[in-house]
């Protein structure tokens, strides 16, 4: 693919077609053991400007999610389905290919700021790295942009960062630094992989209020992983939960606060220790661990953990299902609401929502 | 954990939970060396020492039914030669790596976890023994004594004293800053339960990973010593063996007398290397759980 | 600046440890009367009596050890290494380690320049490709390199290269111009620099590799850098450390190397002299080569630390 | 706020009381790190007392001070009515019994070439505890109450186990000893949402069980105001304010606290989350600033803030703060 | 030339040990080195002429000469120096003999005149020639030799060998400028024969007084020869550059590099290559390839030294001579010729070759006879069992019915190893517990001289005249440090020997010397091995090598114990 792709699917963006689209999305390594199903199914779209919040416990295929998107997967994984970027299929493109797309279109941000950066290269050259390769900037415009850049995300002090190393630098800072990196370009989609995990609260809110504001001004769409469903209420429109690399649940993020339909998303929900409730408060749990994604269980994904599990649950695997909102879909055969569910409901209200044998948990 | 691991353990864990073939075959390689020297002087072998001249024939003999790895100039049987000479060079290896394990490796535990003044004294003595060219050191103490086998074993465990002790007191650094070891402190573990029972397991693996690499330094090393002049002075070396018929002219005429031993030799260095790779990396637990 | 002081008084005590370490073991194990005169240091006809009391006087072999050790030690620091026992009218032994050590100097930088040449781009095909075929294949080839004894390799090289196809020269010639010695030099450096050329690029290749998973090498490729640039600008330079360490340290290995391989290749250098001076016991050519080699040791790793601050600034500033 | 003072204190049946507490560590030849610089707190029986702060406020640093690794630079340490930092080494062994420690790594908290059996076994071989059967009856019982399975764990190694397993593991093993104390450095940081109730909940129901009193660091404020009864928070190696845990949340008084409190992001997309700002940095703790060690991020700093350190002040319902400017009005004294 | 300290046909000085047979043996055997009026020595020498290219035009100037040599040398004084065979090739370089050797072994004189001696030939007058100086243009007169003279004997290791044979007082006295007189302490016939080798080399006086204060210019010899000292980097290259001024003619080499190699197959690679244009070799496998070689040019010399097992007859068990028998029937003989000499050095059985005038047909050396060898022994240890072995420490001769005896040779070397090891296959399997001890050389010829050894593989005799191997035999050189090596005194041998060197007549001189063999082979105080080969190669284009002729206009002899001349060697245009 070349530029001139990209620039003539600039104008379909801006009909209102989805920025990306993702259809029936598997990625699967292999390895010794078998095959790892890492991303099992997967369909969303995403329009220029929205934001996606992608959460789900850890393992559950968030990260590798985003890497398939953006084509950054070793060697041993295999995709299916589609990607579509800019209504063109970027599923099959080479790794030369998606260079052209890297920086320029999509970016990312990661978790760790300590490890994204490199250690050894001064600020300002990480910077103005991209900008010279895509944009054919030279050295002092590409220098003038980036502390525009370093402006842009807050930097204080920014001409003396541009030679400043990453290790001189806090690690909020150093955050902003990886944002300026990735929004150098003018990117259309940001991937941000939990780029606050590693953070002081304090300031993971600083950050989550910069992403949230450059995706305004910039009219960019952003995707953002996290495991923390906090995070992603007050900074996403739409929320994908993911569970042993399936889609389980998505809609937009008011409408699933509202209304969760899966029991994954709300036991995930009740262990949160709230602030709001009283201290010694008791909290939910999920018993046992993530599905082996080598051999996952017959039918629902979630059922074994599930304590509103049927048997049905166990043989048949539950499709994603929209609700009464078309844009609210979710997998599981007894929603919250079910007449099933609320009864189970009822019975474990009783014991506190403690799985009744821990070492069924072992 | 960051997806950068995550990925590296699921990347590792699949090749890294097995042994391999390779492993087995040096495994199996080492046994029939090892079994061999050890009980050359019971099995069928060849007197290593005798000439078996045979009358009108120029030594040496190429390798043959009767000699299946032929023999030297002065018609020695080289298989037997060989074998005899795993006994010497096996024993060096062994008591070599031996001694560094014993006494490197409690010098290394020792820096590694009192760290203060042991650890600069300790190290200390460990820089000195690196600074030396090894093979300088060994140069001087067999010129200056007596060659025997009980010599140049030594004379090789001191010098992988340092090299042991060194990778010991870096893998108990890294251990002993570990949360274990703080636990252990806290359940009130005194600290020779902690170095034996928290630390020493931690600590052997990579050492005897290393012990085998070492055992390989070892031969090679005696091999040089060889090449030198100051081996093991009465009977068969792997080193001795092999210069017997380094010299050029044999090397076009007689090549079996040199090449076969220096076969033997580097077939058991690599498999003492291939197998310590091999186990340092099975061992290499990275905790990959959670 | 303290820090280099601490150096400097460690690089010093180890200079005295080792140096004290070779006298004590020279002197105590072998007989230095005999080294220096001879048969004659046995002889017992009066006329020889009085030689070897001159020998005694001048070498002050009746002083207690420590006494000898200093007054060795101050002598050495002046440049006065003293005389070569071994040879005829005993010249100093700075005359031979002049002649001696550029042969070898030259020796080593050609094989340590020739270990890097190789193993920089070695490991970084390796890394790129790892776990591949290609990386597979160059990992059993760096093991064979590695297990190959370096008299072995030197053998085996000197009988291919020299005789059987005379690409290079067989003997190192003193009265040849510089640069037919320097090519005189090329096999015996080659038969060093293979096997740890090797055990570079298995260390280089580890850390690249464990540097290519670094977060820092997707930000890179996010941004769209190509393949090679990410190896070259983004990977190479941070998976260094291992490798300068090994470097550092390595040049010790290298002249106990050069003992073997100079001895096959004939090359008159450093590390014969030191195993002619040890079998004959010359005392003063073995110290003054050890506490050289030492030397060089300390000079080299104090050099790679600053090699460390220059590739890495996070260590300038600690 | 880098409050210091001791209004705070209380009378009571105390299991730790500490007393100006500081530690330094020597870094390079001649710069401190004041990780911890004059505080105190105690314990009463019974009670679960939360630290929170930002990384690198001292938090650890404190806790690790109890069990005397190492031991503080200054201050004094009270445990059940004895002086820690008087003892001889062997009392203070003695006394570690009675202290556990459980740590933020789950996994590296366990030797990982040992049966986790045994991890959990250990304390009671160094103390002799019982007879052989006693022992392993009492550990099998103990992992049963963590909910591992003691047969399991006596084949596996920890690697074998998920974070939240290890970090159960851990608390078995803290617990065999039958200790008084428990300090819980981060022991859920670590932990996906899901394990973290896991744990916490095992913690709340082994405090009851086992009669505990329980000192909880953790970074997440949601989670001390969770498990505690009484939370101290934490600024630069100073306390800025002490509360028990609800009136905290209900009324925050130090500016910092307040920060805190509204940078968590709460799982409900209606809350409103532009209210506290924080600027700037943390400062360094080798050259920690002048007079209230928050002024240079606080909002509200003024002159004094600079020149003069806050002490705890009451607040009323035992409620404490350090704060020459406290968002809400304190109680005056006397 | 006569002993060098090694033991074997092969290349002596192994590969870590440089120079070679260093000291004292060298040292002593110049002196006589090279005397015989009326040897038959020619007989062994043989020049390889098949590989002789057609003959040129003749000599032109120009070329350098690269000789590789067996090992280096410390020093190449001669009179402070022990040369051994590289030394003393160097050594022809750069000095002029007083006389040299005709091809029928007879001497001549070379850098003197005339040799004039008493009726009982116990003085010589020696007259040197005219207008001749050093390479410094230091003028050669007869006040030279003696600054020469007495410089050799004041030497602790030289004088060894000139010491015993000369008064202490008035050895010499100067009869005029040019003229010299030589007092000798016996009678010697074969005098001039002892100034055609080391001793005869006349050095600079100038220099060898400066090098007494400097011994560093041992490194750096002046003489009158034919080339000029240039450089020399030891282990390395030494190089001689023409001496446009010699007093003998033109010569036609610019430069002569020496190279030691110490290994003799790489010496053959290198001729073979090009990078040499001449060597000298022991090695019988070496020769042999030379040999087979076309285009290269050898001159084989059998008439140098031997190799065998030396005993030292003063330490028991050896002390008795039944056990010394023992270890000569003990020894695998055949083993040893065909496996170490290859046919190519030849078995022997005394010290001369059945070629040679002096040659005892009787004479055989015993061997390869362990029954007879076991009896010995058990006699022995019956008897003499529990004496003390004092080489080996505390320990008794015998340990259940077996001798003990210490081996011991000069290393490392691997053909010296594998002769270890062949001798203890033959001596352990009759009788004997061998205990192994390779030294350094040098410390190796110190434990021989002070008689610290019981048997030795060991090189030596062969001298041109066999009256310059006296050294090694007469009761007079054993003491502290002892020339006589076995430490094994019989005056009716000294007497022997005395009779031989006064006489010059042929007769006389080959009863005494067979009776001489029949009586050490009775004693068992050596066990032969071999005779020596010595060969020395030259490419095809190097020419002149025996031309060289005396100034009196005798031809000289070409080759003796792996050294040859230079002055007359040109390359083919
Ligand atoms: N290269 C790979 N090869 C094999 N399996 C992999 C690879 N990368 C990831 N996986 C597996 O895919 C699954 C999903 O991993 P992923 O990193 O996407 O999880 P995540 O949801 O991002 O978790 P976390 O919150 O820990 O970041 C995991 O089970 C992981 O082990
Ligand atoms: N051994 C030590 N040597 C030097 N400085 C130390 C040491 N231990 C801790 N520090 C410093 O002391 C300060 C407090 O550290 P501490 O670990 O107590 O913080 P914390 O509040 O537990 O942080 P986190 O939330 O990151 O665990 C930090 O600045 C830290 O760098
Ligand atoms: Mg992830
Ligand atoms: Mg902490």
């Amino acid at each position: 693919m070349n530029k001139n792709d990209i620039i003539q699917s600039d104008r379909r963006i801006e009909s209102g077609e989805p920025l990306l689209e993702l259809i029936d999305l598997k990625t699967h390594f292999k390895t010794e053991r078998g095959l790892v199903r890492a991303v099992d199914g997967v369909t969303l779209s995403l329009k220029r400007g929205e934001s996606l919040g992608v959460v789900g416990e850890s393992g559950s295929g968030k990260t590798v999610l985003s890497r398939s998107i953006m084509g950054l997967l070793p060697s041993t994984a295999v995709k299916h389905g589609s990607v579509k970027f800019a209504g063109q299929d970027i599923v099959g493109f080479s790794a030369k290919q998606m260079r052209h797309l890297w920086g320029a279109e999509m970016s990312m941000v990661f978790q760790n700021p300590l490890n994204s950066l490199n250690p050894l290269m001064k600020i300002g050259k990480q910077i103005t790295e991209p900008l010279k390769l895509h944009l054919g900037m030279d050295k002092a415009t590409a220098t003038a942009t980036a502390l525009q850049l370093l402006r842009d995300v807050r930097i204080p002090e920014p001409e003396r960062r541009l030679n400043q190393l990453p290790h001189e630098l806090s690690g909020g800072m150093r955050q902003r630094v990886m944002i300026a990196i990735a929004l150098a370009c003018g990117p259309t989609l940001l991937f941000a992989d939990e780029p606050t995990t590693a953070l002081d609260v304090t300031v993971q809110a600083q950050i989550l209020d910069l992403i949230g504001e450059q995706r305004r001004d910039r009219n960019m769409s952003v995707i953002l992983v996290t495991h923390d469903l906090g995070v992603v209420a007050g900074h996403t429109d739409q929320i994908a939960v993911m569970y042993g690399g399936k889609l389980v649940e998505h809609a937009p993020t008011k409408t699933l606060f509202a209304n969760m339909k899966m029991p994954y998303t709300k036991s995930l929900m009740r262990s949160i220790p709230k602030l709001s409730d009283p201290s010694h408060t008791r909290l939910a749990t999920i018993p046992g661990r993530p599905p082996d994604l080598v051999n996952p269980p017959l039918g629902c994904n979630f059922a074994p953990r599930c304590m509103y599990a049927l048997p049905k649950c166990h043989v048949e695997e539950p499709p994603l299902t929209p609700t009464a909102d078309p844009k609210h879909v979710y997998a599981c055969w007894y929603p919250v609401g079910s007449p099933e569910f609320e009864k189970r409901d009822a019975e474990l209200q009783a014991t506190g929502y403690m799985p009744e044998d821990f070492s069924a948990v072992s | 954990m960051s997806d950068a691991t995550a990925q590296a353990n699921a990347d590792g864990a699949a090749s890294k939970r097995r042994l391999g073939v390779g492993f087995w075959i040096a495994v199996f390689w080492l046994f029939i060396v090892f079994f061999a020297a050890t009980f050359a002087p019971w099995l069928p072998f060849k007197d290593p020492d005798n000439n078996y001249i045979v009358s009108g024939e120029r030594p040496p003999y190429a390798p043959s039914g009767t000699h299946p790895f032929g023999t030297d100039q002065d018609a020695r049987d080289l298989l037997a030669r060989t074998v005899f000479g795993a006994r010497v060079s096996l024993t060096v290896g062994l008591v070599a790596i031996g001694m560094g394990m014993l006494f490197g490796g409690f010098m290394g535990i020792m820096a590694g976890y009192f760290r203060g003044w042991w650890d600069r004294v300790i190290s200390f003595v460990f820089i000195i023994f690196l600074s030396f060219p090894a093979l300088v050191l060994a140069i001087l103490i067999t010129a200056l004594l007596e060659r025997s086998l009980r010599t140049i074993s030594i004379t090789l465990g001191i010098l992988s004293i340092a090299p042991v002790g060194r990778i010991a007191r870096a893998t108990t650094i890294s251990f002993a800053d570990r949360e274990f070891v703080l636990a252990a402190r806290t359940l009130g573990a005194k600290n020779g339960r902690i170095i034996i029972r928290e630390l020493l397991p931690n600590v052997l693996i990579p050492m005897s990973a290393l012990a085998l690499l070492g055992m390989a330094v070892a031969v090679v090393a005696e091999g040089g010593l060889a090449f030198l002049g100051l081996s093991v002075e009465k009977g068969p070396t792997w080193g001795k063996v092999i210069l017997t018929g380094a010299g050029s002219r044999d090397l076009q005429k007689a090549p079996w007398i040199a090449i076969i031993p220096i076969i033997v030799l580097f077939l058991t260095v690599l498999a003492l290397n291939f197998a310590g790779d091999r186990i340092r990396a099975y061992f290499d637990v990275r905790e990959t759980a959670l | 600046m303290r820090y280099w002081l601490q150096r400097l008084g460690v690089a010093v005590a180890l200079l005295l440890a080792v140096s004290a370490l070779t006298f004590g073991a020279m002197n105590l194990l072998g007989d230095p009367l005999f080294n220096i005169l001879g048969p004659t240091s046995a002889s017992t006809l009066p006329e020889d009596l009085e030689i070897i009391e001159a020998a005694k006087a001048e070498y002050n072999l009746d002083d207690p050890l420590p006494v000898r050790y200093v007054k060795w030690g101050s002598a050495f620091v002046t440049g006065d290494f003293g005389v070569q026992f071994s040879v005829d009218g005993q010249p100093p032994v700075s005359d031979l380690i002049k002649e001696r050590l550029p042969r070898t100097v030259m020796l080593l930088i050609i094989a340590q320049t020739m270990a890097v040449l190789i193993a920089i781009p070695w490991a970084l095909f390796a890394a790129s490709r790892a776990d591949k075929a290609v990386d597979k294949v160059s990992t059993v080839t760096s093991f064979l390199f590695i297990a190959i004894p370096n008299f072995g390799l030197a053998v085996i090289l000197k009988y291919l290269f020299s005789l059987k196809w005379s690409i290079f020269p067989l003997i190192f010639n003193a009265a040849d111009p510089f640069w037919t010695r320097v090519w005189q030099l090329v096999l015996p450096a080659m038969a060093l620099a293979l096997p740890v050329a090797s055990v570079y690029q298995r260390l280089l290749r580890t850390d690249l590799i464990t540097t290519l998973q670094e977060d820092y090498i997707l930000t890179a490729r996010s941004k769209g850098v190509s393949k090679r640039n990410v190896l070259f600008k983004h990977a190479l330079r941070p998976s260094l450390f291992s490798f300068i360490t090994i470097f550092g340290i390595n040049t010790g290995a290298l002249l106990g190397g050069s003992l073997i391989v100079e001895q096959i290749f004939i090359v008159p250098g450093l590390g014969t002299a030191i195993v002619e001076a040890i079998l004959r016991e010359d005392f003063p050519v073995v110290l003054a080569i050890v506490m050289i080699v030492t030397t060089a040791f300390v000079v080299i790793n104090v050099l790679v630390d600053l090699l460390y601050s220059l590739i890495d600034p996070r260590v300038r500033a600690s | 706020m880098a409050g210091t003072g001791k209004a705070h204190l209380r009378d009571g049946d105390k299991v730790l009381s500490i007393e100006d507490l500081v530690v330094e560590f020597k870094v390079g030849r001649d710069s401190t790190v004041k990780a911890v610089s004059g505080i105190s707190f105690d314990v009463l029986r019974g009670e679960t007392l939360g630290i929170v702060g930002e990384s690198g406020c001292g938090k650890s640093t404190t806790g690790r001070a109890i069990m005397q690794i190492p031991p503080p630079t200054s201050g004094s340490i009270i445990f059940e009515g004895a002086e820690l930092t008087e003892m001889t080494s062997s009392a203070v062994r003695e006394a570690r019994t009675r202290v556990q420690m459980i740590f933020q790594d789950p996994v590296s908290s366990l030797n990982p070439r040992r049966s986790v059996r045994d991890s959990v076994l250990e304390p009671l071989e160094i103390w002799k505890r019982g007879t052989k059967e006693e022992r392993n009856k009492l550990v099998d019982e103990i992992l049963e109450s963590v909910g591992i399975d003691p047969a399991r764990a006596a084949e596996s190694k920890p690697h074998q186990f998920s974070g939240g397993q290890c970090q159960r593991i851990s608390v078995a093993r803290a617990l065999v000893l039958d200790p008084t104390l428990i300090i819980c450095d981060e022991p859920v940081s670590a932990l996906d949402v899901s394990v973290q109730a896991q744990v916490l909940n095992l913690l709340e129901d082994l405090k009851e069980k086992f009669g505990l009193t329980l000192v909880f660091i953790a970074h997440d404020l949601a989670v001390v105001k969770n498990i505690s009864d009484r939370v101290a928070v934490m600024y630069l190696g100073k306390l800025c304010e002490v509360a028990s845990s609800d009136d905290l949340y209900a009324r925050p008084a130090h500016p910092y606290t307040n920060v805190l409190l509204d940078s968590i992001p709460e799982p409900d997309p209606e809350a409103d989350h532009s209210v506290g700002k924080i600027v700037g940095e943390p400062p360094s703790p080798i050259s920690p600033p002048s007079g209230c060690r928050f002024h240079p991020r606080c909002a509200y700093a003024t002159d004094i803030c600079t020149r003069q350190e806050p002490q705890l002040r009451p607040m009323g319902d035992g409620h404490f703060v350090a704060c020459h400017h406290p968002v809400e009005t304190p109680v005056e004294i006397r | 030339g006569g002993g060098s300290s090694d033991s074997t046909p092969d290349e002596t000085p192994d590969a870590t040990e440089a120079p070679d047979a260093t000291e004292a043996p060298d040292a002593t055997e110049a002196p006589d080195a090279d005397a015989a009026p009326a040897n038959t020595a020619d007989a062994a020498i043989e020049i390889d002429e098949t590989d002789v290219v057609e003959e040129d035009s003749g000599p032109v100037a120009g070329g350098t000469l690269r000789y590789g040599l067996e090992a280096d040398v410390n020093g190449i004084n001669p009179a402070t120096s022990s040369l051994s065979s590289p030394g003393l090739m160097m050594g022809n370089a750069v000095y002029d003999t007083l006389a040299a050797y005709t091809p029928d072994g007879q001497w001549v004189p070379y850098l003197a005149e005339s040799f004039t001696p008493s009726d009982d030939f116990s003085q010589w007058t020696v007259k040197v020639r005219e207008g001749i100086s050093f390479h410094d243009g230091t003028p050669l007169n007869a006040e030279a030799l003696q600054i020469n003279f007495e410089t050799q004997r004041a030497d602790p290791l030289v004088g060894l060998a000139v010491k015993p044979f000369f008064p202490a007082e008035n050895a010499t006295e100067l009869i005029d400028d040019l003229t010299i007189q030589y007092n000798l302490s016996e009678p010697n016939a074969q005098f001039p024969g002892t100034v055609s080798g080391q001793l005869g080399m006349i050095a600079s006086p100038t220099w060898l007084a400066a090098a007494l204060v400097d011994p560093n210019l041992n490194q750096a010899p002046v003489g009158t020869g034919p080339f000029v000292f240039e450089s020399r980097s030891q282990d390395s290259t030494t190089k001689f550059v023409r001496n446009d001024n010699w007093w003998g003619g033109e010569v036609y080499l610019d430069a002569i590099e020496f190279i030691p190699v110490t290994d003799p197959d790489t010496r053959n690679d290198l001729l073979l290559n090009g990078d040499l244009d001449a060597l000298q070799t022991t090695n019988a496998a070496s020769v042999g390839d030379l040999q087979a070689e076309d285009g290269i040019q050898n001159i084989i010399d059998e008439n140098g030294e031997e190799s065998f097992a030396m005993i030292n007859t003063e330490v028991p068990p050896f002390d008795d001579v039944r056990a010394r028998e023992a270890l000569a029937q003990a020894t695998p003989l055949k083993n040893y010729r065909d496996l170490i000499g290859l046919g190519i050095s030849r078995g022997a059985d005394q010290s001369f070759v059945p070629e040679s005038k002096y040659y005892n047909p009787d004479v055989v050396q015993q061997g390869d006879n362990p029954e007879r060898a076991l009896e010995l022994v058990a006699e022995y240890c019956a008897e003499k069992g529990s004496d003390i072995n004092t080489v080996l420490g505390e320990t008794t001769t015998c340990t259940d019915g077996k001798i003990n005896i210490e081996l011991q040779w000069s290393g490392p070397a691997v053909v010296q190893t594998r002769i270890a090891d062949l001798l203890n296959e033959g001596w352990k399997n009759a009788g004997f517990n061998v205990t192994y001890d390779e030294k350094p050389q040098d410390e190796h010829i110190l434990e021989t001289a002070i008689g610290f050894y019981n048997v030795v593989t060991w090189r030596q005799f062969g001298a041109t005249d066999p009256s310059s191997d006296n050294v090694w035999l007469m009761c007079r050189t054993i003491g502290g440090i002892s020339l006589n090596w076995p430490r094994s005194c019989d005056e009716s041998r000294d007497a022997l020997l005395l009779e031989a060197q006064a006489s010059e007549d042929d007769a006389t001189r080959v009863a005494l010397y067979q009776e001489l063999q029949q009586k050490i082979n009775d004693d068992f105080i050596y066990i032969f091995l071999t005779h020596t080969t010595w060969d020395n190669a030259f490419a095809a284009n190097v020419r002149g090598v025996c031309d060289r002729l005396a100034p009196d206009g005798e031809a000289t002899q070409c080759a003796t114990s792996g050294r040859t001349w230079f002055s007359s060697v040109y390359f083919a245009a």
